[in-house]
């Protein structure tokens, strides 16, 4: 067991896992409607291959990759094809293509699948990363980048180590801690062929202090692979955002953007992303469900559910036993980093770890008050940067400054807003002007 | 000794500005922004200097001996015009790019009362060449420091709520108020050991 | 360019509507430095009376054979002239108020009001409109002056002192000797500024207001 | 239905700490320092104190009133720096003392910039320096006995002591039985509050560490029998109003640098100006000058002293190779 480092910044966040933490994962069911977004991983959206009206089995393929970054979408169950059209998006904020299915009820299998096998020995590299695109694959933390991208990179990048991340710092969260617990084997067999996949030698699974249940299942499951280790974090948000992790784990940084992991020889993936292509290893079924918290102390009966992609939220919110008083807010994803949604209709995305419902008295708004220069934000702020000065020159439209400060370098990961007596929306602010300076980038680039 | 006591008579416990009121105007005019009022100070710091030198030379050498010392406020400011024209020239020639940081600041210089005052001070106190050029520097440093500060402080209120109509001159006054409150701790200091 | 008041206009406008010192804010140095009583503010008000109305007219007279590129050396020689012709002047006569006043007398020569006046009035107008403006611009600085420092030795000694008569015989209260050291004067020259500055502004308002 | 979510930028959850819960933890861990004051000095003591206060608070009022700004006296920022202030005087100073005091440090050196958040000198050390100024005698003479509430003619002991004359059993200091300012005499009352701050997580450990750890230092190295405090650093540290400054003047948040390592910065200077001051300078007691000479270093500071990004030592490779590569 590896002992990892503090690593920079970071605050204690309440835990709040004990809502949900004890729940086995349950099978959510089949829900009236699935909306599958053709854009719903980072990158080009995918091309849909099926028409309205169509009949479509679960696991067969409904819109192909495009492009170099994309990831191909599948039927989560067998129906028929209601809609292609745009919704909501909640993570883009914005209506976006999607294909919407009517499923049959059925939950026929597509006759097309079938399994690579359960012996690594015989599974070629290049046979893994086939699996990965075909099956969708995305990172299932949240920020859903195409899982075969990275597993292969430029040939002048020579990756050491491959981290698993299990260290779901957000609060409330506590999906990727049961799969953890209930599917250590999976994970583990899902991980050594990440690994294979990329080449990678070195693997280290890494899990926060606050789930001992997992850092003894994953254990147990890794002991018979030398090449694996398991690595204990500190409960500290944002001790699981993948540069924080690499930080704390390996004390290397990663170069700033557009730096990415593997300039330092890494690779991370989420330990749901080893668990799907686990799945499709062994029983050929690609990407087509995912384990989502719903919890909160808005929701009567807080569970882990394994929902299939597209399951509207609000069908989710009810198998959990509704809504317990008044909700105040909805956000899918945790409390930290997640996406407050407007109503309940909008669907589980690839990336969507949980549906966090917190009740109407716990999110009454608080005046905010004149920065006070405490410095909480520069101690917080896990890549070292000054969020004090960085939002005071983004509110003001000081972008050239807020630039020099490093702006672009921010992880959003919202600890600054988070530790704020003043209750500044530094994060927002911060993001804004982001989105500006990368804005006024892409106009420059174009002249 | 001596050394010492101008220095830090001019740095510190009689700094030009919160002690003796020379030179607000351009400590106010160019203190909004931290570069710019560096680029000054070095402006500033290289022309009091050597200003005080030039000054005190002509002092010894033709205002007195020639008895015109009632001369000496047209006298001076002509010297220091001359001497900020010259060293202008000569800056372009031989440093081009430290002509281009202190370029603008050098004709603001002529007009600064801190130059002439340091001058017309130097004769006050008897200096004569060598110390006057020391009380020039110090002086200078003195300025300098004072409107680095003042910078420091005004930066922020770009991204602060400052009342809109008192920004500017009010402010300026009431901040170098309470900056001139905090340098009077430095009053009498050493003075047990330097007299 | 040439200014479009009324003679007297050109006086007047000194006293409130271009004051030196509230509303065009310069001649800094000198303001803080004398103001530490209201006799010193008149005298030096008297001074710089006497040198801007003067410049003003050097200025104006020479402004057609001036030319542009070594207009401002020449100011400079232009205001130096009677600049001196005060120096000497008060030595002879005023021995005890041109010490106090020091190293401030010679230094108006650079006091940037006198050189603005040069620059933005004297050098584009006619001859009597430079002498009044001159007259005017001063009057109001020395007003300022005489403002500033009665508020400052009243706060600093808690009386009025006018050569060897003080009023009231008898402080009122106990003086705050920190109204005439540097921080007091900032502070109080920072505040009066901020008061008008605010009244300005709610007068503009309503100005405003009305005419909406 | 589930009409009526509310839609927010992440996090959506915050920490529990407000400006208002931090001032008026401030206002709590002043407390034990104002019960030793009024033990020690009695209905004076008292009376300066809510002199001090109440005129800081009526002043927040009436010029935000007066200039029709929302009123703020509701986060306590002004009771602090009323109370701060009467803890820095003598008890036996006139009343107009602590109100003027209390005035200028509102409305001059904090609301007239806009108020919380955008002032650059501590208020209250402002506001003392102003009166020191104004009426130097009676802020440096108006002492009164402890216990007995007479006026004093004696020094204080820092005087003394400074002096190089032996005062006072170190228990008297600690407690605070002898002459001072009402919030310098008794150590122990300060260090309780200090201490409550610390662990509440209000105040960084760095400022105070820094700052007494450079005093004491000093004070061990260039004293000597006959000056600055015969060279006992802890007599250095319990005379005067270091302790007060250090744990309440110094550390406070809109005066002093944000970033840790500043902040130990501003500890050292801080120590170090109060030793030139106590040491060479007119005045008998730094502490006061100090912090505030360095809350106008704390711009600088700000933008000098900054933590190395992340991943900067990639940046740092990256120009060398292309120094080498120019090359």
């Amino acid at each position: 067991m590896v002992k990892a480092r503090r690593g920079s910044g970071g605050v204690p966040v309440p835990d709040k896992k004990e809502l949900s933490g004890r729940m086995p994962i349950e099978d959510a069911g089949i829900p009236a409607e699935l909306t599958l977004f053709l854009s719903q991983h980072t990158g080009a959206p995918s091309k849909p291959l099926v028409n309205v009206g169509d009949e479509v089995k679960r696991g067969q393929k409904i819109a192909e990759a495009q492009g170099a970054v994309s990831a191909c979408l599948h039927a989560p169950t067998s129906g028929k094809v209601k809609a292609i059209e745009p919704r909501y998006q909640p993570v883009l904020g914005r209506e976006s293509d999607a294909i919407v299915i009517a499923p049959d009820g059925e939950h026929a299998l597509y006759e097309g699948l079938a399994p690579v096998g359960d012996d690594l020995e015989a599974i070629s590299q290049d046979k893994i990363r086939e699996v990965v695109r075909e099956s969708g694959l995305v990172g299932l933390g949240g920020a859903a980048f195409p899982t075969a991208v990275k597993l292969q990179p430029p040939p002048d990048k020579k990756i050491d180590t491959y981290l698993l991340n299990g260290a779901e710092c957000e609060p409330y969260l506590t999906a990727d801690q049961k799969l953890m617990e209930e599917a250590a084997q999976d994970i583990v067999f899902g991980f050594r062929a990440l690994m294979k996949g990329a080449g990678v030698e070195k693997g280290i699974i890494c899990i926060e202090d606050n789930k001992p249940d997992a850092i003894r299942a994953m254990e147990e499951a890794a002991k018979p692979y030398p090449e694996l280790e398991v690595a204990v974090l500190s409960h500290r948000y944002p001790r699981g955002g993948e540069k924080q992790l690499i930080e704390a784990v390996l004390g290397r940084e990663v170069p700033p953007p557009p730096g990415l992991p593997l300039d330092v020889g890494v690779i991370v993936s989420n330990v749901g992303t080893a668990h799907a292509l686990a799945v499709a290893l062994k029983t050929g079924l690609p990407l087509v469900e995912r384990i989502v918290s719903v919890t909160g102390e808005g929701v009567a009966r807080p569970s882990n559910f394994r929902a299939l992609i597209g399951t509207p939220v609000s069908y989710l919110i009810e198998k959990a036993g509704g809504f317990s008083g008044k909700p105040g807010k909805v956000i899918l994803g945790g409390p930290m980093m997640g996406v407050a949604v407007k109503d309940t209709d909008v669907p589980v995305l690839k990336g969507t770890s949980g549906v966090l419902v917190l009740p109407a008295q716990a999110v009454k708004s608080e005046p905010v008050l004149p920065c006070v220069r405490c410095g909480r934000c520069v101690e917080a702020c896990p890549m070292r940067l000054l969020p004090v000065w960085m939002a005071a020159y983004a509110e003001n439209g000081y972008l050239e400054e807020a630039e020099k400060m490093r702006v672009m370098d921010c992880c959003e990961c919202g600890v600054c807003s988070y530790v704020c007596p003043s209750r500044r929306p530094l994060t927002q602010s911060i993001r804004l002007a982001k989105s500006q300076i990368a804005a006024k980038r892409r106009a420059a680039a174009k002249k | 000794m001596k050394f010492i006591s101008i220095m830090l008579a001019g740095v510190l416990t009689s700094n030009f500005i919160f002690m003796q009121y020379l030179g607000l105007c351009a400590f106010v005019g160019i203190s909004e922004q931290f570069e710019t009022a560096l680029g000054m100070s070095g402006a500033v710091l290289f022309v009091m200097t050597f200003a005080c030198t030039v000054a005190a030379a002509f002092e010894q050498f033709i205002l007195v001996p020639f008895g015109l010392q009632y001369l000496r406020t047209i006298a001076y400011i002509l010297v220091i015009a001359a001497f900020v024209q010259l060293v202008e020239i000569f800056l372009k020639k031989t440093a081009p790019s430290l002509y281009k940081a202190l370029g603008i600041y050098l004709p603001l210089i002529t007009t600064n009362c801190a130059v002439l005052g340091a001058a017309m001070l130097n004769v006050k106190n008897d200096y004569g060449i060598l110390w006057g050029t020391v009380n020039g520097l110090a002086g200078a440093l003195g300025w300098s420091l004072a409107i680095l500060i003042f910078a420091g402080i005004r930066e922020r209120w770009k991204f602060m709520k400052i009342p809109e109509v008192l920004k500017g001159f009010p402010l300026a006054l009431v901040s170098t108020g309470l900056m001139s409150l905090a340098f009077l701790g430095f009053s009498g200091l050493f003075k047990t050991i330097l007299k | 360019m040439e200014s479009k008041r009324s003679l007297i206009g050109e006086f007047t406008k000194g006293l409130i509507e271009e004051n030196a010192t509230f509303r065009m804010a310069i001649g800094m140095c000198p303001t803080l430095a004398v103001t530490t009583s209201l006799v010193n503010g008149f005298w030096m008000g008297v001074a710089v009376i006497f040198v801007l109305t003067f410049s003003n007219v050097f200025v104006s007279i020479l402004r057609k054979v001036t030319p542009d590129e070594i207009r401002i050396p020449i100011f400079v020689i232009l205001i130096a002239t009677p600049v001196v012709i005060v120096e000497l002047v008060m030595n002879a006569y005023l021995p005890e108020m041109y010490r106090l006043l020091g190293i401030f007398v010679p230094l108006i020569v650079v006091n940037c009001l006198i050189i603005a006046r040069a620059e933005a009035f004297a050098y584009k107008n006619s001859v009597i409109r430079s002498a009044l403006d001159g007259l005017g611009i001063g009057t109001g600085f020395m007003i300022n002056l005489m403002v500033i420092g009665a508020i400052r030795e009243f706060l600093g000694t808690g009386r009025l002192a006018f050569g060897s008569v003080a009023f009231p015989a008898e402080p009122l209260f106990e003086p705050m000797a920190v109204m005439l050291t540097p921080p007091g004067g900032f502070v109080t020259l920072g505040v009066l500024m901020a008061i008008l500055n605010i009244l300005v502004r709610r007068a503009q308002l309503r100005k405003a207001k009305a005419s909406a | 239905m589930t009409d009526r979510l509310l839609i927010t930028s992440s996090p959506h959850i915050r920490a529990p700490k407000t400006v208002r819960g931090i001032m008026l933890d401030v206002v709590i861990a002043l407390v034990p320092a104002c019960v030793a004051a009024v033990i020690f000095f009695g209905v004076k003591a008292l009376m300066v104190l809510v002199a001090s206060t109440v005129s800081a608070v009526v002043s927040e009022y009436l010029y935000e009133k007066a200039v029709k700004r929302p009123v703020t006296v509701g986060d306590f920022s002004a009771v602090v720096t009323g109370v701060l202030l009467g803890l820095t005087l003598p008890p036996g100073v006139p009343l107009y003392v602590p109100i003027v005091g209390s005035a200028f440090a509102i409305v001059i050196a904090k609301q007239i910039f806009g108020g919380l958040g955008t002032n650059f000198v501590n208020p209250a050390l402002a506001g003392r320096a102003f009166v020191l100024a104004a009426w130097p005698l009676h802020v440096t003479s108006a002492w009164l006995n402890p216990l007995t509430m007479d006026a004093a003619t004696g020094a204080t002991p820092l005087h003394a002591f400074k002096g190089g004359q032996a005062v006072g059993s170190l228990t008297d200091l600690l407690i605070g039985n002898r002459l001072g300012s009402l919030g310098e005499t008794s150590a122990v009352a300060i260090l309780l509050g200090g201490i409550y701050l610390l662990v509440r997580g209000v105040i960084d450990y760095r400022i105070p560490v820094a700052y007494l750890g450079t005093l004491g230092l000093g004070v061990f190295v260039f004293g000597k029998p006959g000056a600055l405090f015969q060279g006992d650093p802890l007599r250095g540290i319990l005379l005067g109003g270091a302790l007060l400054g250090a744990f309440f003047m110094a550390t406070d948040y809109v005066t002093s640098p944000v970033t840790p390592k500043g902040r130990t910065y501003f500890g050292i200077g801080a120590g170090l100006i109060t030793l030139l001051i106590r040491y060479w300078g007119d005045y008998p007691e730094g502490v006061t000058y100090a912090i505030l000479l360095m809350n106008l270093a704390t711009p600088l500071i700000d933008r000098f002293v900054v933590p190395k990004y992340y991943g900067y030592m990639h940046d740092v490779e990256a120009r060398r190779r292309a120094r080498e590569g120019g090359r």
